[in-house]
């Protein structure tokens, strides 16, 4: 199981659709910094579709305004989670 | 869980040495062991103690320095991507010949074993790109 | 070239510019080190300038021995006789005298 | 324990930052501890095209240093046949021999390798 995490905005960098391609059933997202605009962008349910569990850093969500638009199927996390979510998952893919 | 941590952006023209050093505190806060925090590309400016930005926004060279002061980490700068920025300690501003060194003294400089090697001891290797 | 005209190297005896180098100023640098170029220091050299000509990288020792065993056989293909030639760090000082770039420390 | 293997990942092409450059670097020191392998992703297959002629841009000229990759003992090279395509490139406008994956089987060597190193 892999831990991909994404901090590229989906704007403007291919990372959320590469991430899609290579990912397998199981396999955790994580949205951090600039990557937490795929909160707001079209192909986010993709990921949602593919049976990932999806996950965006909230200092990067609050900083940004975008408290507002998370949508209900990513779950919003901590630093510390996002630690643990390091342990449960062996792997980390850096996109 | 022993935990490794690489960053590779720079400071403020990346997000990576915020996120980087978030993350650090959140796993020494969870009592996990931090094995290494290793810096390489431009990662390495982080270590740059001529960095001055505004009273009122984060030196990230002095928050490391305090991170790894109170949780004993060891802070790690891959040697050639130092050198290729001008990331010298005092060693290695003799060894070229320069007038000053840049590179704060709680940054170890060493090679980039120590990238690999951080991937092998550590159970977790988690990248800040 | 007589001796007086060595070029000019850095405080560890490494060439400031490396396009200054040819055998007469390999023999120079060798000096340093108290070393006679012989037949058998000047195989390895030019193995690693054919290495760094091809490749754009100086071999680290582990490579350059198995490049030695290949080219001169496994009698000469162990590190102990690249030690002999080139004592001490053997990888940096031959990189310094056969005019390759300054290694950096920790590799 | 095994001994871990790593996965190099290259996915920015060369010239444009040293990213390539300094991830090379990492597999070379790499293959002193470890199996590693590398894979070429979206523009970092751009990294071996061949016949890159760096003199007029004064930029080092380290897609040969790739070939060096078998003496390091780094056999397993790979990119992704769909990456390839659509930049119409084929293997053979490569300066070394690549295994060209379907996208299905890239996934599988995320899996295979222990470590995933990304530049």
């Amino acid at each position: 199981m892999l831990l991909h995490t994404i901090n590229q905005s989906p704007f403007s960098n291919f990372s959320l659709k590469s991430c899609e391609k290579f990912s397998a059933v199981g396999d955790a997202v994580v949205f951090l910094e600039n990557g937490v605009y795929a909160l707001v962008h079209p192909n986010l349910h993709l990921l949602i579709q593919a049976d990932l569990n999806v996950f965006a850093l909230q200092a990067d969500i609050l900083a940004r305004g975008l408290q507002h638009s998370c949508p209900d199927t990513v779950k919003i996390i901590s630093y510390p989670q996002f630690v643990e979510l390091c342990v449960q998952y062996p792997k980390q893919k850096a996109w | 869980m022993k935990f490794a941590i690489a960053v590779f952006g720079a400071p403020y023209s990346s997000q990576a040495s915020l996120s980087a050093l978030h993350f650090a505190q959140a796993v020494t806060l969870a009592k996990h062991e931090l094995y290494r925090v290793f810096f390489y590309h431009d990662g390495v400016l982080n270590g740059n103690n001529l960095m001055v930005p505004p009273q009122d926004e984060l030196n990230l060279q002095n928050a490391w320095v305090e991170f790894a002061a109170t949780s004993k980490s060891e802070l790690v700068v891959c040697i050639a991507s130092a050198l290729r920025r001008g990331m010298l300690n005092a060693e290695e501003t003799r060894r070229y010949e320069k007038t000053a060194s840049s590179l704060d003294p709680a940054f170890i400089i060493s090679g980039l074993g120590q990238l690999i090697d951080a991937g092998l001891q550590a159970d977790r290797l988690v990248t800040f790109n | 070239m007589n001796a007086a005209s060595v070029p000019e190297t850095d405080h560890e005896g490494f060439l400031r510019d490396r396009t200054d180098w040819n055998k007469t100023v390999a023999q120079q640098l060798a000096d340093l080190d108290d070393i006679q170029l012989t037949q058998a220091h000047w195989q390895i050299i030019d193995i690693v300038r054919d290495y760094y000509s091809s490749y754009h990288i100086s071999p680290v020792a582990r490579v350059l021995v198995t490049l030695i065993k290949r080219q001169l056989g496994p009698d000469k293909g162990r590190s102990i006789y690249l030690m002999s030639l080139f004592p001490g760090k053997p990888a940096k000082l031959l990189a310094r005298i056969a005019g390759l770039p300054k290694p950096s420390n920790c590799d | 324990m095994a001994m871990k293997k790593f996965l190099f990942v290259q996915t920015q092409p060369p010239h444009g930052s040293i990213n390539g450059q300094e991830g090379l670097d990492a597999v070379l020191m790499g293959s002193a501890f470890t199996e590693c392998a590398v894979l070429f992703l979206d523009d970092g297959i751009y990294q071996i095209l061949s016949d890159q002629q760096t003199g007029p841009l004064n930029s080092k000229d380290y897609s040969v240093t790739y070939l060096a990759l078998a003496d390091y003992g780094v056999n397993n090279i790979y990119c992704c046949q769909t990456h390839l395509n659509e930049r119409s490139l084929s293997t053979k406008d490569l300066i070394l021999p690549v295994q060209a994956l379907p996208e299905a089987s890239i996934r599988r060597l995320f899996d295979e390798y222990d470590v995933i190193l990304s530049f």
